[in-house]
């Protein structure tokens, strides 16, 4: 099992803040695809990905047990 | 002792403690960097802010930042404190504080923290506007990614 | 209110006084240098140190550097004090606020004041060492004169 | 009379942090010179002055009622 956290615009289009999903292994780019298709989530195409707390690029490998975030553009500060 | 130099609060931040973090004997001089709430940005009034965070992660990257301050300006210590939740005009969102034996140091430091805060630290804050509201970064009111896409040579130090 | 911007002082400098001397609803950053005294200099271990000013004049050149601020910054908003007398290790001796609608400005005005105050302020420190003292800028401790005389194109702006 | 302001070394030096002169008029040099041949205060050779709290010059010239004070390299900061 895979667990998504969302945040800021994402999570409220899906009106939850994470997601689990019974996957045992993907990629960072088919993993968003997934998302894209099933929830409209176009978004995803200008977020950066974070697996485990660190930025991740789209070839990375995410696995059951892993954490991943999409990180919309930052604007703290 | 004990006391954490890089924190995400939802509480008030007092600059005082920010300072007496990073005092030191040695240390000259110290800058702070204090972000507040501002009412006006390009005509549009702002009523307040939402900040939210991916708090776990957003401490992980502002301890980063310090690292790499170690790196590029090995006599400093910094201390950064972002706070979340809901702010009104003129509250304290960040306050960023480094000490250093000399000046110098002290300003370009403090300066690298903010603008690296911007690029690679995960806080997103929503303007409630008099008339709506948008999570900033995600529209036009900012545009943290010049060309269009995040940029990864930003995060991959 | 009636409340000065820019002061000499014999006690204790609060940070957050002179934060909130330049806090304005259009402002979204404000940056401050704080002074602290150091116990090493180049291997050599203050034991304390002692300031004293020209006080009415000090106040007249502090508020001459605001004006300078405001017209090389316009949108800044600034607040300076300097503390005399007797100060100790860590103790606070200068405190620079400067708030901007936007940080660029911020740190640059800051660092700016600190230069400044370096060349125009009639402030004196004496150097109370483990073997010694010295009143600093009359000895090799310190060169503010590089060309070994005051130099009227700084003070004469 | 000319009242006369001394801090740091110079105050130490003689003693007083100030002086009255009895002078109806004078240049800044010409005062300079009094006081280096009265008090060997040769440390005014590289000081600045200040007439009524504003800096001036050597050859500006100072009235009975001016506050004149000497200015070493200051170290405030």
């Amino acid at each position: 099992m895979i667990k998504v956290l969302l945040f800021a615009h994402l999570q409220e289009k899906i009106g939850k803040d994470q997601l689990e999903l019974e996957i045992i292994q993907s990629t960072v780019a088919e993993l968003k695809n997934k998302l894209k298709n099933q929830f409209q989530l176009y978004e995803l195409n200008s977020v950066m990905t974070a697996i485990n707390e660190e930025y991740a690029m789209d070839e990375d490998i995410v696995k059951s047990g892993d954490t991943v975030a999409f990180i919309p553009p930052v604007s703290g500060g | 002792m004990g006391e954490s130099l890089y924190e995400i609060v939802n509480k008030p931040i007092q600059v005082e403690s920010l300072v007496s973090k990073v005092e030191r004997r040695e240390a000259g001089a110290i800058t702070t960097f204090i972000g507040t709430v501002r009412e006006w940005t390009k005509g549009k009034r702002t009523i307040y802010l939402e900040y939210q965070a991916y708090v776990p992660m957003a401490v992980k990257m502002l301890a980063k930042i310090g690292d790499e301050i170690g790196e590029r300006w090995p006599d400093t210590k910094v201390a950064i404190t972002h706070r979340i939740g809901r702010l009104d005009i003129s509250d304290i969102a960040v306050v960023i504080a480094v000490s250093s034996p000399h000046r110098k140091a002290a300003y370009e430091a403090n300066e690298y923290a903010i603008e690296r805060i911007k690029q690679i630290v995960p806080i997103w804050k929503k303007e409630h506007w008099e008339h709506g509201e948008t999570w900033i970064g995600d529209q036009l009111e900012n545009t943290p990614y010049p060309e269009g896409e995040p940029n990864l040579k930003d995060v991959k130090i």
